[in-house]
């Protein structure tokens, strides 16, 4: 789960990296209140999750109250990248001498963590990353002891960040690695991270990628959620465990595990056709699991056709072909249904689709037919 | 011959109380797998369907002589369940089938296991290791396989499926079928298993399919390039994908422009591997190599 | 340093094992207040640092505020094994159904951390181990990664504690070893855990050893000292950083490294006399060090003669020396002192020496030669 | 030929820039120790007296292909520098001195770097390596060895010295002189050195020297016994000590009945070592067995 910059920042500071002090603001009503709280200059910074806000012009310095008013009703609404901006966070400004990169996620290739810290820190990070390598220096840690004292200072050193406040840098990495592991963080990235006018080393943005696996040790952390706006297709297969991405096409997608619901979609292509979304119900779906997959797809106007495409594993087919079943009698589906299973209780499975057979469900033999069917039906439809 | 998992497989199931753990436990056995023991902290002393419980994997291995462990464990717990596993001797061989795991959790037990043990630990969720014939440590629905000559390696539990399947379906048998798993984490990966495939004599072929996302494929292609000299049939998933998350500036600066299917296709054919842009077409790609 | 049963179960509290609710005092009166404070039962228990308090008679049960009165008078002033009692602890009585011996300390031949555990807790454990060593389960732990979840679950099982509570007690092992740990202990000893009647898992009793070189981690460690009634020669000793141990002789011991202060020992044995104490200054003792040394040999009257032995490593003889010559200036010393200086700039300290050579300043040329002088001296004084 | 240290020696002292590091590892370059580097972090770029200093052991390593580290770093923070220098490639030797570490810190750098790397640690809390005539790592006054067949190894510091200038005032010259330090979990265990010296081709008997508590006398003793076929002459300080801090019921159920210096001493005569009550009869016991 992506967070908002503010949101980041709130761990941060949890962890005792210094970060400016802000509030929230929803209305440029709000944003002018915040700014004669905080006092001074401020900055009205947009809450989007994606890059580039800066260059977008959703952040912006104000001298006081009235010129964040200002900037606040400019920024809110605002589209950046396809994202509406709901949400300022107003902070107070920032002395700023130098501009640091840091970040620290896991190199999936060398299976362990990873450090990334740069002298070079601003918004083109990846350019710098490409042109000047040297300049952004790489250090693996091992997840079994985490980032040593030893490491935090030598990563500061080689950066070449600024050494009469290296130990204060250090202490602000080792505190983001405390972040990154003890609140279970999949990313945490801090660009820039500044060094102030009086050598403070202080987190100026965050992005912090949450791991949802690891809520379970963080139940307060679905509170971020409620500052979301969240797609309600998006929502709804959430809430009920889907893994669910909203796509261009028709067909709408069913399957099981992302590998095999990925390859529905180069198949579904291949023949012509074009997804409406990408559902994967996970392994061990059960009957309610299939239900709630169709249910979610009903909210769809796009689409035109509906392919379930099931190869059982821990899955078990006889539990999806009853969910087909239940779905029949308590929605209203307004598309056709393909239906593909194979694998675990497939036999059983197909016995129970056999006895709802129709027009609106169409038993297939392999994927490719499967995608065949789907396709035309859609192209029909 | 087959890898990981054979006639001499000594299986306990850590979790085989649980209704996956005994359902798909129980499947293993009735195809032949010998399901020495289950393991449920506090169970210990009672059994299922006469397979004995332990209260612990160590009481498990002394007591049945297991050498190969299942994990089926509940996500919070199963790091801890393949720590336990890795630290009795005499298991030789994890296979954690747990979806879920937290990314820290499983970066942690990988290399804790790998610095202090010689354990061999396949997963974390993944549909496990299939030797048709001989023995099944996994949900992989063993009816769809066949006893044969080509080496099935994937990350994708379902498209494992969807691969043996096709083979099967023409006549080509498999000597294994092992699903790595596509958590972030892998415990063994492709380079691992191909390197096993290339060294079984009985393996004259071998599927592999990957998905976007990390490197793994091309890692893949380059040990394929100096190592492996039996084909390799590749599929890789996610050609028409939405990009993925990517994980901010760091994701771009690690990967640089690695990571699509495109690239991993064009990786695994520049070093020989028929690719394949269909899984249907799998057994008909290896059949005319064969 | 070892912490008296009330500090350590502070200590326990702080990490979350139960432990039953008490209160400290000093005198009969604080006694029955803190029962009445209490309530119901209550145990007054001698808060003294050696084994055997219970069959010394320094642990009674009350049933109410006048007969915790009576037993704290008992047991107030009470001497158990040479430890005078100054301090009760009135606890809740517990109801206890099971008791279990629990440790966690540093197995040196191993090198890893050690869990001992038993479901025959109670006083004779060490009896235990030794006729039925299957009735205590030792495991071993990696201090990298420290005590496993599963490690905690086995070693209940397998040491057959109460199957019903078994979860309970593998988390008190867990939140037990993270104290050992965390707080960074020497050793923690619980003997018995209990369990209660209503299935509970309590320490009963705590044998806490601190590492004092690890509190600069933990600077309110020092508080525990306040409850300590130290003899005054070992306080002194301590506040100046030098290692001192009262012993019964005459000569009195000034050495720098444990190994050589014992081997001085051995040999004034072996030549006939008898030690006094045993004072190491550590490496690196400047001149300070030195006369704060002979300056806590002042205090004791037993001494007939010192023997100062050096061999310079890190320590400098020459600033040996030249603590030796402030202390004469600076010190009433009642006593000759036998100097032996090798090592370290031994050459440039001889030299110092020579200016304060007298009757009561002897150099000696080797160990055994000062070691048979200070004997000499000590009859003779 | 020499053990740990000698000709081929490139040393860098964590910490050179303290007033501790600076003297001693100033006195090693002295001895013709071949001091190529100092590291503290925050004067990297700087100099000692021409000895370049960096801001950490890699860069070090890097610059100046130091292969053996000196740690003289303040208790806190001396753990920490044993793992650096465990982690930089090209330190195949730590010599840890600083004294007074925490136990947990020592138990954690100790386990991890031998899970994790081939690097040798001797220390912490100890007086370092001489090899006399060739290298001294360590804080042992130099002036009182000499260059010779004896091979000297100890668990305290000043008594270390004390051996070796018994051996030397009689004319005894040593190969190597290693102070294994007297904390719990030292790094080079006496079995670790007895095995070298056993298998170094110069040293023609073994001076140990022991003091009372843990068992690593008792190990060295079966090793002897197994192992060894040198003279060896021992001393264990602690004859006439008060009885030890015992570690609660633990100590006594972990150690037994062991850990005495006159329990230790019957385990080494009962090997065939020469057992001698008092150091100053050390140089005489090895000059009636050479």
């Amino acid at each position: 789960m992506d967070l908002f910059e503010y949101q980041g920042k709130s761990l941060f500071a949890r962890m005792g990296v210094p970060v400016p002090e802000g509030r929230e603001a929803r209305t440029p009503d709000a944003a002018r209140a915040a700014a004669e709280d905080l006092g001074g200059r401020v900055v009205v910074k947009a809450q989007v999750q994606v890059g580039g806000r800066g260059k977008a012009g959703g952040i912006k310095l104000a001298d006081g109250p009235d010129e964040a008013f200002k900037h606040a009703t400019d920024i809110l609404g605002m589209d950046i990248k396809g994202h509406t901006v709901h949400l300022v966070w107003v902070e107070k400004a920032s002395d700023i001498a130098a501009e640091y990169y840091v970040s620290f996620t896991l190199d999936r290739g060398v299976k362990k963590h990873l450090a990334i810290v740069s002298a070079r820190g601003g918004m083109d990070i990846e350019a710098v990353a490409v042109d000047e390598p040297d300049a952004v220096v790489k250090m693996h840690i091992d997840p079994v002891v985490g980032l040593t004292n030893w490491q935090a200072s030598e990563i500061v050193y080689r950066a070449k960040l600024d050494r009469a406040s290296a130990r204060k840098a250090a202490a602000a990495l080792r505190k983001l690695y405390a972040a990154f592991v003890s609140l279970d963080c999949d990313l945490v990235e801090v660009n820039p991270l500044i060094l102030t006018g009086d050598g403070e080393v202080v987190a100026l943005d965050s992005k912090v990628t949450l791991d949802s696996n690891a809520f379970f040790r963080h139940p307060d952390f679905e509170e971020f959620r409620a500052a979301f706006v969240e797609e309600p297709m998006e929502k709804m297969a959430r809430e009920r465990g889907l893994n669910f991405i909203k796509l261009d096409g028709s067909v709408g997608i069913i399957g099981n595990g992302a590998g095999l619901v990925m390859s529905t979609l180069d198949v579904v292509s291949l023949v012509g056709g074009a997804a409406s979304n990408f559902l994967d119900v996970g392994g061990g779906a059960g009957a309610d699991t299939i239900t709630n997959a169709l249910d979610v797809l009903t909210k769809d106007p796009t689409v035109k056709s509906v392919l379930i495409n099931i190869f059982g594993g821990i899955t078990r087919c006889d539990l999806v072909a009853q969910g087909i079943a239940e779905a029949l009698d308590g929605l209203e589906l307004r598309w056709p249904i393909v239906v593909r299973l194979d694998g675990t209780n497939a036999v059983e499975g197909r016995e129970i689709l056999q006895g709802v057979v129709s027009d609106s469900v169409i038993p297939a033999e392999t994927m490719r037919e499967a995608a065949e069917k789907a396709v035309e039906l859609a192209e029909r439809g | 011959m087959a890898i990981y998992v054979d006639e001499s497989t000594r299986l306990v199931v850590q979790g085989l109380t649980g209704s996956q753990g005994r359902f798909h436990g129980f499947r293993n056995k009735a195809y032949g797998t010998n399901l020495v023991a289950g393991v449920t902290p506090g169970k210990g002393g009672t059994d299922v369907d006469g397979v004995p419980i332990f209260d612990s994997v160590a009481e498990a291995v002394a007591a049945t002589g297991a050498n190969t462990s299942m994990v089926f464990v509940p996500p919070a717990f199963a790091a801890d369940g393949i720590l336990e596993a890795a630290a009795a001797e005499g298991i030789e061989l994890i296979v954690a089938i747990t979806e879920g795991i937290p990314a820290h959790d499983e970066a942690m037990a990988y290399n804790y296991v790998k610095q202090t043990t010689g354990t061999v630990l396949i997963g974390p969720n993944c549909p496990g290791v299939l030797s048709p014939g001989k023995a099944n440590v996994g949900i992989t629905p063993p009816e769809i396989a066949l006893e044969g000559s080509v080496g099935v390696v994937s990350r994708s539990g379902t498209l494992t499926y969807q691969a043996i399947h096709e083979l099967t379906s023409r006549g080509l048998g498999q000597t294994t079928c092992v699903g790595i798993g596509g958590d972030p984490v892998p415990g063994t990966s492709f380079v691992d298993v191909l390197e096993r495939f290339q060294a079984d004599d009985d393996t004259e072929a071998i599927v592999m399919i990957g998905e976007i996302g990390g490197d793994a494929e091309e890692q893949a292609a380059r040990f394929i390039d100096g190592y492996v000299t039996k084909p390799v049939v590749a599929y890789v998933a996610g050609v028409t994908a939405p990009p993925g998350k990517k994980m901010g500036h760091a994701g771009a600066i690690i990967s640089g422009s690695s990571g699509t299917a495109q690239a991993k296709q064009e990786a695994l054919r520049s070093v020989g591997a028929t690719v394949v842009d269909d899984p249907t077409s799998i057994g008909e790609a290896v059949t005319s190599l064969l």
